[in-house]
């Protein structure tokens, strides 16, 4: 049993790793491209940031598990049990695929005209539903604001001058090769979110992208010199907007007569309704995402670097 | 006669490739120290990426592609190197070697006399 | 022919384990490794089950016939990032009670807890 | 040739799973981690043309930029950590 949090951190990113690979053979690319990014990047960070505050060693465990043991052995047999009627892996004619799928998979061009069939049923067919993803992200960001909120220091002291000279001697290179990498992960964030309609990609992986290139500029250039490039209350207001455009565009559909989140009502052609509303959406999901995955990091850094220096070296 | 002197080599820039990778995971299973299986991993990783990437341009016809594997490879140059120094400079700067490995350490210097 | 359903099992295999994490270990951050294992395990039942033999991946291009279900991709896609935030709203709660009763063991602050009432 | 690097690949992810389980320090299992990053990368390109849609090598670039966004993030949030000797090889 591993007791060092750290090495089950590590190993729960080389099984994110993992299971995106088999995202990618399964077919599932747009899922396999938000697993990438999400499971190995955004969430591996998060979990050591958390371990740097809470500590990495757990205790042994005292009784014995095999109470435990013995409900996931029921649980588990149960539910292979369950497994038994299901229909077979990979057969074409599981109820799954008879009900809604195949009108998505023949129908989406010419109602929707975007060849990526992920992204027309999250963006246009299944709206609704991502307009709730998207307000629960936000109401998670809002609950890791009111728990961990933002200590504010009084502005720029020494110690981070001092800090960051032994950073910029330690890490020179690293220091030059993000600067160099960053634009470009930028750049291929916004790829990532227009290019959405035609390949893998859209809003979530382009928001998640676009964060984690803020995370690793915070990471080598320190937390005060990120806060003077994207402040909180800037931030802040960028989460609710993305909220906010999302949903006007529901609104404004059903202004113009036809049902919320119906596109087509957007524009005279019906098709570049669509295209549009996509468009739309897609930029309200990226500035959600990106500004609350920001929000969570920077409150998590924040309330890291403010405990005191001595339980923060004993860690 | 391009096609097959294209096949040809970009199997052989692949069979390079599956050699380095098998190397390095060699490298990296066998080998007594930190310090030893970073070089192992750090010198064969790059190029091992950069020969089966170069494999799989050979193979591929289409530009679009090409360019993206181009990009791919041009970022392993940038990234693989990168980490390797974070990693070693890391390890050096919390001193691993003089108190941890004690024993594979005294192997080291004694396998250099 | 029960072989066809060895995708199921891998996935309960793997329920199972995240499941034992969670309600053996004391520690909080063990206990969302195990949940997001747990998670993990139900996204691969649903993309297992979207695909179909013969299927490449829902991005349509000519002259390729059979499609794996794009349905459970969607599903997935959105659930992936909405885990990110429940597993960042977890361990904010866990940095929380680390600094409310110096400890993230589930018995030390049931202790403190008792002590206190 | 492709399914061949393929297997390759997958064997040497193998090995450096192994390497990150054993550990023996927290950098080894970096190392491991770095490397099966890498290799996902290849894998990623390799299966793409293997199954014939060589187009998504979108997902290949992602990886290699969150393999590296991890690794700093390892270092630069272990650093504080003061390295454990207690964490010897289990002999």
């Amino acid at each position: 049993m591993m007791k060092d949090l750290l090495a089950v951190i590590m190993l729960l990113g080389i099984y994110s790793l993992l299971s995106s690979s088999f995202f990618v053979v399964m077919d599932a690319v747009d899922v396999a491209f938000t697993e990438a990014a999400v499971g190995a990047g955004i969430s591996t960070l998060l979990m050591l940031v958390a371990i740097s505050m809470t500590g990495r060693s757990e205790h042994p465990v005292r009784h014995k598990p095999l109470l435990a043991l013995a409900v996931v052995f029921v649980t588990g047999s149960l539910l292979i049990y369950g497994t038994l009627d299901m229909p077979y892996f990979g057969s074409a004619h599981a109820p799954i695929h008879q009900q809604v799928a195949p009108r998505y998979i023949n129908d989406s061009m010419q109602e929707i005209g975007v060849p990526n069939i992920v992204t027309s049923v999250l963006a246009s067919y299944r709206a609704y539903d991502t307009f709730g993803e998207v307000v629960v992200i936000f109401t998670a960001g809002i609950g890791v604001l009111s728990l961990l909120s933002w200590v504010r220091r009084s502005g720029y002291t020494k110690d981070d001058d001092s800090y960051n000279q032994s950073m910029h001697e330690q890490h020179l290179i690293l220091r030059i090769v993000t600067k160099m990498m960053i634009p470009f992960i930028l750049l291929f964030a916004l790829y990532v979110q227009f290019h959405g309609d035609f390949g893998p990609g859209g809003g979530f992986q382009a928001g998640v992208i676009f964060a984690s290139a803020i995370f690793l500029y915070t990471m080598l250039f320190g937390m005060s010199t990120a806060r003077r490039v994207i402040s909180q209350p800037f931030i802040q207001i960028l989460a609710a907007t993305g909220v906010l455009l999302y949903g006007s565009v529901g609104v404004a559909s059903l202004l113009n007569g036809k049902n919320f989140f119906d596109y087509s009502a957007l524009s005279s052609d019906p098709v570049a309704g669509q295209h549009l509303g996509i468009l739309l959406i897609e930029m309200g999901v990226g500035l959600t995402v990106t500004s609350i995955m920001i929000i969570i990091f920077f409150n998590f850094v924040s309330r890291r670097n403010n405990l005191p220096r001595k339980e923060n070296q004993d860690i | 006669m391009m096609d097959t002197f294209l096949n040809v080599s970009s199997g052989l820039f692949l069979l390079i490739g599956i050699f380095l990778c098998l190397t390095g995971g060699l490298g990296i299973l066998r080998f007594p120290d930190f310090y030893t299986r970073l070089h192992a991993v750090g010198v064969t990783e790059t190029l091992a990426t950069a020969m089966i990437l170069f494999g799989l341009i050979l193979h591929n016809p289409d530009f679009f592609i090409d360019i993206k594997l181009l990009i791919i490879l041009l970022m392993t140059l940038f990234i693989s190197p990168t980490a390797s120094h974070a990693l070693a400079n890391a390890a050096f700067h919390n001193e691993l070697s003089k108190q941890k490995d004690a024993k594979s350490n005294s192997e080291i210097t004694s396998s250099k006399s | 022919m029960l072989i066809g359903l060895y995708n199921y099992w891998v996935v309960v295999v793997l329920m199972m384990v995240g499941f034992y994490i969670v309600i053996a270990h004391g520690n909080l951050i063990k206990k969302i490794v195990g949940l997001s294992i747990f998670q993990t395990s139900v996204f691969i039942f649903y993309i297992s089950m979207a695909n179909v033999e013969g299927g490449t991946a829902p991005i349509l291009a000519d002259g390729i016939e059979q499609y794996s279900n794009p349905l459970p991709h969607v599903l997935i896609l959105t659930a992936i990032v909405v885990s990110i935030a429940t597993t960042a709203l977890a361990l904010a709660l866990a940095i929380r009670l680390k600094e409310a009763y110096g400890s993230i063991e589930e018995e030390e602050i049931q202790n403190k807890d008792n002590l206190d009432c | 040739m492709l399914i061949a690097a393929t297997l390759a690949i997958l064997i040497v992810m193998v090995m450096a799973t192994i390497r990150a389980v054993m550990g023996p320090t927290t950098y080894d299992r970096v190392l491991a981690v770095n490397m099966f990053g890498t290799k996902t990368v290849l894998l990623i390109s390799l299966l793409g043309f293997v199954m014939g849609r060589p187009e998504f090598l979108d997902i290949a670039i992602v990886y290699s930029l969150i393999n590296f966004i991890s690794v700093i993030g390892v270092l630069r949030y272990s650093k504080h950590f003061t390295i454990k000797h207690s964490e010897q090889p289990k002999k």
